[in-house]
Formats: C-alpha cells, structure tokens, sequence
C-alpha cells in the first residue's frame, strides 16, 4: 500500500488538480476565475511531464563532470523539461490574452459575471 | 498606475530595484549555457525590470527604456532574428534552423552550434521582453492615443 | 445540470485515476522514456540528448541544447507564440488613432 | 529530496487552489494564486527540473500576477463566487 | 532549392511575414497588405511545386534542424499534407486579395494587425498540417488558436464574448490535448508520429495509450466543433468581422479533421471509430436541424459547418477508400463552398446592410454575379450534379454503402434534404421577391450622400426604400469569389482526374 502510494501520489494530486481546474472553467461565473481555473488545468500538464522525467538517483540535466556520461541514468531526461519551457511560455501567453478579452468584455458590457453578461446581452438584442 | 505616484518610497524602490534586476536578467541571459536560465528566463527578468518602473514611477516616465510605441515592432524583430538565423542556413545549403551551415568559416560544427544558440538567445530575449511589455501595456491601454 | 457537470467530472476524474495506475511509478528508472533503446530500436531521444549534447555543442547545459539546436523549431514555435499573443492583445484592445 | 516533503508541496499545492477559487475579493485570490505558482515552482525544482522551475518562479509570481493586478485594476474587484 | 525545402519554407514564410509586417509598419503604415499579398503568392506557388514533387518523387521528410527523426523535429509532406497546404495557401491567397476594399470598410485603423495575425494564422495551419511531431502540432496549434481568437474578437459588440467563450473550450481542448500527448510520451518514449505507430504494438502500458488517444481526440474535436461540443462556433462566426470568418470559416475546422486523420492512422482502435462515426452522423442531423431555423445567413453557414465537419468525420471514420476519398474531397468542396458564401456574405453586408436572409428581398438583382456565384455554392452545398458538392456527397454514401452502415446513408440523406429546405427558403425569398431595402446599420456612408441624407436620420431605424439601385461588389472583392464559383464547377466537372492524379495517393492503407 505505501509503495503505491509512493509511486503514484503525485499522479493522483495532478488528476485531483486538473479535475478543480476543469471544474472552475465549468462551473464559476466570474470570468476571472475561469482563467484561474485555465492556469490550473495547464499547470497540472505541465507537471504531469516534468513528472515524466524524473529518474529516482538522477541529477539535474547540466553537465557534471564528475558524473559520467555513460550511463543515462544518472541525468534527468532533459527532453520534458525543454518542452514544458515552451509549454509554460504558451501557458503565459494564453493567460495573458484572456486577460485581454476580460479587459476587453469588461469596457464593451461593464461586468464580468457570466449571468449578467447573459443578461446584459439580451437586453441588447 | 499610468501618473507618477506620489509616494517618493516607492519611487525610489522601484528606481533602485529596477536595474539590478536586469543586471541579473542579463546575467542569466548569459549564463544560460551553463547553468538553468536562458534567452527567456532572461527576457522575463528584463521585462519584470521594466514592468517595476511602469508600475513605480509611471508609464510616461518610464518610456526611457522601451517606448510603447516600439514594443510591438520589437517582439517582431527578436522573432525575426530567430527565423532569419534559420533562412541564413537554408541559404547556405542546410536544413531550417542547421547552425552548421552558417556562413563562418573558421569555426567548427560543433562551436558553430554553440555561437548560433547564443545568438538565437538573443531573438528570443528581445522576443520574449518587448513582448511581455507590450501586453502589460495593451492591458493599461497605455500605447492608446490620446492617453500617452 | 449541474449535478450531470459534476458527475462527468467526477466519472473523468476517476477515469484519469484508473488509468495512471497502469503506468510507471514515479522515478522509475526501467521508463520507456529513461531507456536507450525503444523496443523497435531508433535511439530514444532523452538518452541520446544526455551522451550527445556536449560533443554536438560544447554546451553543458542539456536543456539549452534541446532547446535551441535539436528541437529548435519547437522554440521558434515558442517565440512565435509570444508574438501572436502580442499581436493579438494589440489587435483586441489598443487604439491608434482616437 | 525525501517525497514526504513533496508530499507536503503537493498538499499546499491543492489547498491554495482551492482557496484561490473560493475567495469572493479578487485581489485576495489573485495573491493566493501567486503562492500557488510558487509552490509549483518548488516542486518543478524538487522534481529536477531546475529550469522549469525557475521560469516558473520568474513568470508565476512575477509577470502572472502583474497581469492579474493590472487586469483587476481595470476591472472590478468583488467576485459573487 | 524550393522544392527541396517546401515543407519548412510553407509555414515559415507565412510566419516571417507576419514579423515583417509590424517592423515595416513601425516606419511606414499602409503596406502591411502588400505584403501580405506577397507571401500568400508566394506561398502559394511554393506550395503547388510541392504538390508536383510529391506527387512526381513520392513523400518529402524534412528533418529540422538537421537531425533525424526520433532526435528532431521532422516535417513530413506526403500527397495528403501538400494537397491540405494547398488548399490553405490557396483560400488565404483568395482572402488576401478580397481583404482589400472590405477590411478598409469594416476596420480601418486594424488593418496591420490583421494583417498580422491572419499571416500567423496560416502559418499555424501550415505548420499543423506538415508537422510529423506531436509536441510540435500543439505549438503551431496555439499559434493558429490564438491568432483566431483575436481575428474573432474585433466585430460587433458582443465578439470579445465569444471569442472569450472559444478562448476558454480551446485552451482545454488545447490542454487535453497536451494530456493526451504525455500519456503516449510516458508509454512510448518518443514524441514523433511516425515512430509512435511503429511502437505502439509493443508497448506494455496499454490503458495510458489509449486514455492518451481518447484525451487527444477529444482536445481536437472541441477545435473541430462537432456537435456536442459545437457552441462556442456559431457565436463565434457570426460575431466576428466579415474579413475574419471568411478567412477562418473556410479551413479553421478542416485542418482539425486533418489531425483526426493522422491520429486515427496512428493506431487502430476501431471502438473509437465507431464511437466517433456515429457523433459525426449526430451532427450531420443536428448541424442541419439548427441550421434551418436561423435568421442570421452568417449563424446559418457556421450551423451547416457543423453538418459539413460531420460528413467529413464519418468519411475518415467509416474507413475505407471510398469514403476516405469521399472525405478529403469533401475537405475541398467545402472550402471552396464557406469562401463563396462567407465572402459574398461580406459584400451583402456591406451592400445591402444586413446580414438577416428575410431581408435580402431582390438581391440578385442588386449583386447579379454574386448571386450568380452564390447559386453556384448553394448548389454545390446541396450537391446538384455538376458542382463538386455531388461527387463528393457520391462517394461518402458509396462507402457508407460499402460498409454496411445504411444509418449513416440515411443520415447523409436526410440532411440533404434538410438543405435542401433552407437554402431553397432563401433563394425563395432572395430571388422571388420584390426588392425592398431594409437597412440594419441604419445608413451606409455613401448611400446617405447619395440620398442626401444627414446624420440625425441615421437614427430613424430600418429604412426601406423603393428605388433599386445597381450595386454589384469592388472588382477586388469580386474576383476571388468568381474564382471560386468557378472552380467548384471545374472541380465538379474534373473530380476524376483530380481524384485519379491527387486524392487517391493521399488514401492510406486500410
């Protein structure tokens, strides 16, 4: 039981993580919480890879020179890491131009409550 | 946020904090070859720099460094250093993005690559802080007419 | 409908759950993304970026290399992204002439 | 690192989140978020990735938040859930 | 040299023009267009010799970078990819060129921006078609989404809300997506396509392979708007400026089928296929159900969209040659039918002022080639013998014939018929009625000069006026849509040299 434990708690709170991310991008109304709940769910990706990399034992992916190179396994797996670099610049971004739409939602309707966003809509029609 | 404040505490934080912050953004920029950092580890601490001052001491005072009106222009030109290195080496025969097909003779493949992942840091620095700053600005509204 | 919103969550939730038992534990050093050689034998990329990535580019630090020459066109991919987000705030929301 | 204190992190880590989600004042949960990035910079360095880990660091609580704040400041504060 | 480098030059150009253009505005405004217009020319004519050599030499793999697959990034350009790109480079060119009037029209001081990010946006579907790398189809995939959410945030007021809405579904069908992809990571070791497939019969964790498979198809088929998950498309196709969904409506959805197909080629897995055949005949019923009860012709296009992406899915999902062939070429047809109707839509719009069908009484007497265009799509849409929009039809119900699947023949069926209804009600009141003029922006600007009209009338609502004036579209707007209308019928005429020469070498083996 400890080994699974163990072995797989950092999948299991990564899995509990993106479920509340889902659910915030579900289920809130504020559109700001929407987007909080967005950095959840990417954060929850991002570190699922990192979680791909690690080697139990192993050492950071820069070059050592008392370490071998011989054996692999004594270095993480730099691959992950490098993609999840890129993948947290995406992540930045989206973030950031969400944001913009909120701004910009925010100066056309004056509010960011989805309900009366819906009504305000209406109204407009 | 977009007049100078009127407290001079922050003020002078935010204009003594500013450059050591992208002292130590441009150090990382140049360590990125031996330790964790790099082109975007960099650009973010310049841009969080620039951001302090923006939030410090006001947007119109802190055009100095990078002027609203050119942030967007030079997001494009640090993308552009980066893709140009790649057609520099399809011009000269390789595949997009081959550093040993650069145009410098006198150095081997392998140094070759390491000078064109420097100089491809370089775009993504430019890239990546011109672009964070243009955003926050965006957000303010500060590139706006009439508002500057 | 809220209640089936949070009964799909949960039914995803306990999917995801299900299925990460089948994988390899955390640290697993046997991964198939940890080994040399993939069952079909084409080199797998992480161990060949550890051996390779000085000699290709007296660079010690692995993420850079892989960053910037191998998978080069990922951070290209990268950078192009901070720019259409740029682009994109600057589009939605800034204003040239009054 | 021992995975007793990853653990550890991993529970912050949720606890913020859900704190961060059920803060009504914006501001408030938006300074929740900031501590929930930096802890998943703790683990990303935890994990080895030194790297992730400090963009993470720099951009969570640096750029992230200064967005959420100027965001805020141009919006509303007061959130209804 | 071009050949050679087709693959990596198609993208990157779209790319690089997109950075040339706000350096180039910084110091002189006003030529963004230009160049534009420049790189999807030339990308276009990169991209038909990179047609002619795969189709000549077989496949191009382009290793980036210089290194080999597994290692790097590879760009594959079988006849399936090069046939996709060109259809890209070929509706960007014809939106280019239709942009010139409209966009001065609609968004006068966005022009660069646009400009921009429809260059980016391409660029991204190029790089999403090519790309024979996991990791990298999900960056180029937030490159095009972006750019989309911003090309659909600028229109009338309610467009930040929907491109909010679309934000939000595609950064989670993003994020599945990325899910998806480290489950497959963790059971294989590698990111590339090519070598997946291959290890993927020896893998010994089969739950996350196919938890993987699941969460990558579901990330793509929130981008694809299939019928459950289709909201956030109508919303966002209407409200956007004309311009922005005449570029994005024609292939936004189509390149997301193109991932279906190269996923699906992955791996067999056929309780996925029929899972995902039958969602696609719900939504060829459905997209046609709601499509009928539309006002709106912009919200009644996105409504047939989803019926169109149906079809196309249940082609690629069916699995066998003809429906496959059926499929792709659907993928053309329906192209070429979303640019004709998305740009006259435009020059509707911009003509008679109002996008509303029971008000469009006598327009093709107003616009009488672009009716005569729009004919000419409504045809192909509802598929009458010589448009494309026939055989295309044809061959999806030969394979649903041919496998069996006589509910899906009915599905295709029935919905034709369906469009036959509404399109019918619209030439109906279009071409049988007596020109009236209804106009829901109150006045446009010339015509109030004309009229003598001042700016306090603009307040006085819809107007309706007797005379009938003769008000065809600018020579740039009218152009590419001419083009199309034509080539739907050449296309329909020449489907089977087309099929013979192109689509059947981009049908894999099933």
């Amino acid at each position: 039981m400890l080994e699974i434990i163990e072995g797989y708690y950092a999948y299991f709170f990564l899995m509990l993580l993106f479920v509340i991310g889902l659910y915030a991008m579900m289920m809130k109304r504020n559109l700001m919480k929407k987007i909080m709940g967005m950095s959840m769910i990417q954060s929850a990706a991002i570190l699922f890879w990192i979680l791909s990399a690690f080697k139990e034992g192993a050492t950071v992916p820069i070059l050592d020179r008392a370490i071998s190179l011989d054996n692999p396994d004594l270095y993480l797996n730099p691959l992950p890491h490098t993609l999840m670099l890129t993948a947290i610049v995406v992540a930045v971004v989206t973030l950031g131009v969400s944001i913009a739409l909120a701004v910009a939602i925010y100066q056309n309707y004056n509010t960011l409550d989805e309900r009366e966003l819906l009504a305000r809509m209406e109204e407009e029609k | 946020m977009i007049s100078q404040t009127q407290s001079p505490i922050i003020e002078i934080a935010a204009r003594g904090l500013a450059p050591v912050i992208q002292l130590l953004g441009i150090y990382v920029f140049f360590h990125g070859h031996y330790g964790p950092g790099g082109g975007f580890q960099g650009g973010v601490l310049l841009a969080a720099g620039v951001l302090l001052l923006r939030l410090g001491i006001g947007a119109s005072h802190s055009q100095a460094q990078v002027t609203s009106k050119s942030t967007v222009a030079l997001c494009a030109l640090g993308a552009f250093i980066f893709a140009g290195t790649g057609l520099v080496a399809i011009l000269w025969g390789g595949d997009f993005m081959d550093y040993a097909y650069l145009p410098v003779q006198w150095l081997e493949a392998a140094d070759l690559r390491y000078y064109g992942i420097l100089f491809v840091e370089i775009g993504i620095t430019i890239a990546v802080m011109t672009g964070l700053i243009a955003i926050y600005d965006d957000l303010l509204g500060i590139g706006n007419a009439g508002n500057n | 409908m809220k209640l089936l919103q949070f009964l799909l969550l949960a039914t995803l939730g306990s999917i995801l759950c299900y299925t990460v038992l089948d994988m390899p534990p955390r640290g697993e050093i046997d991964a198939p993304a940890s080994r040399m050689e993939s069952p079909v034998g084409t080199p797998v990329a992480g161990a060949y970026y550890i051996q390779h990535a000085y000699e290709d580019t007296h660079t010690p630090n692995m993420v850079a290399v892989v960053l910037a020459d191998y998978r080069s066109v990922d951070t290209f991919g990268e950078v192009v992204v901070v720019f259409a987000g740029v682009m994109t705030c600057f589009f939605v929301l800034r204003r040239r002439r009054p | 690192m021992p995975w007793e204190i990853e653990f550890l992190l991993f529970i912050i880590l949720i606890v913020s989140a859900v704190i961060s989600l059920i803060l009504k004042n914006l501001l408030a949960a938006v300074v929740t978020l900031t501590i929930y990035s930096f802890t998943v910079a703790l683990i990303m360095i935890s994990l080895g990735a030194v790297d992730v880990g400090f963009t993470e660091a720099v951009v969570g609580a640096g750029v992230v938040g200064i967005f959420f704040v100027v965001a805020i400041f141009k919006t509303t504060r007061k959130s209804y859930d | 040299m071009i050949t050679q480098n087709a693959p990596a030059l198609i993208p990157v150009l779209y790319l690089v023009a997109a950075m040339i253009i706000p350096m180039v505005d910084y110091f002189r405004s006003g030529l963004s267009y230009f160049i534009a217009l420049l790189a999807s020319i030339s990308i276009f004519g990169i991209s038909l010799m990179g047609l002619q050599e795969v189709i000549t030499n077989g496949p191009i793999s382009y290793h980036l970078a210089g290194w080999m697959p597994p290692l790097g990034i590879e760009l594959v350009m079988d006849s399936l990819s090069a046939f996709i790109c060109v259809i890209i480079s070929a509706s960007a060119l014809l939106v280019m060129i239709y942009s010139r009037t409209n966009l001065v029209q609609e968004l006068p001081d966005k022009t660069m921006g646009f400009y921009g990010l429809s260059m980016l946006f391409m660029g991204g579907l190029a790089g999403i078609a090519l790309t024979g790398d996991f990791f990298n189809l999900f960056v180029f995939l937030e490159i095009s989404a972006l750019a989309s959410y911003g090309l659909m945030a600028i229109g009338v007021k309610r467009a930040p809300v929907s491109a909010f809405r679309y934000l939000v579904l595609g950064t989670a069908g993003a994020i599945f997506y990325l899910m998806g992809v480290v489950f497959i990571f963790i059971s294989t070791g590698t990111l590339n396509m090519a070598d997946v497939s291959n290890i993927l019969p020896h893998v010994e964790y089969v739950r996350p392979v196919i938890a993987g498979l699941v969460l990558i198809i579901l990330g793509i088929i929130i981008k694809m708007g299939i019928f459950p998950i289709h909201h956030w498309l109508p919303d966002a196709y209407t409200d956007a400026s004309s311009t922005a969904s005449a570029l994005i409506a024609p292939i936004g959805t189509k390149v997301a089928a193109y991932v279906l197909i190269r996923v699906l080629t992955i791996y067999e897995f056929p309780p996925l296929l029929d899972i995902l055949s039958w969602i696609a005949a719900l939504s060829i019923v459905a997209g046609s159900v709601l499509a009928i009860a539309q006002p709106n012709i912009k919200r009644m296009l996105a409504y047939s969209s989803i019926a169109n992406i149906g079809y196309i899915t249940l082609g690629i999902t069916l699995a066998n040659p003809l429906a496959f062939i059926g499929a792709l070429l659907h993928i053309l047809n329906h192209s070429m039918m979303k640019l004709v109707m998305f740009m006259s839509s435009g020059g509707i719009y911009n003509n008679m002022g109002t996008l509303n069908m029971a008000r469009m009484r006598g327009f093709p007497l107003v616009m009488p080639f672009t009716a005569l265009a729009f004919i000419v799509a409504v045809m192909s849409m509802v598929g009458i013998p010589p448009t494309s929009g026939f055989f295309s039809k044809l061959y999806l119900i030969l394979g649903a014939v041919e496998a069996g699947a006589w509910v899906f023949v009915g599905a295709i069926l029935l919905s034709t018929l369906l469009g036959l209804v509404y399109l019918f009600r619209f030439i109906n009141i279009a071409f049988f009625r007596p020109y009236e003029k209804y106009d829901d922006r109150m006045i446009i600007q010339g015509e109030s000069r004309k009229l003598g009209l001042n700016d306090e009338d603009k307040d006085a609502g819809p107007k309706i006026y007797e005379t009938m004036p003769r008000n065809e579209m600018s020579i740039s707007m009218l152009l590419p849509v001419l083009i199309v209308a034509v080539g739907i019928i050449l296309v329909g005429v020449f489907n089977g040299v087309l099929i013979d020469k192109v689509i059947s070498l981009a049908v894999p083996d099933f």
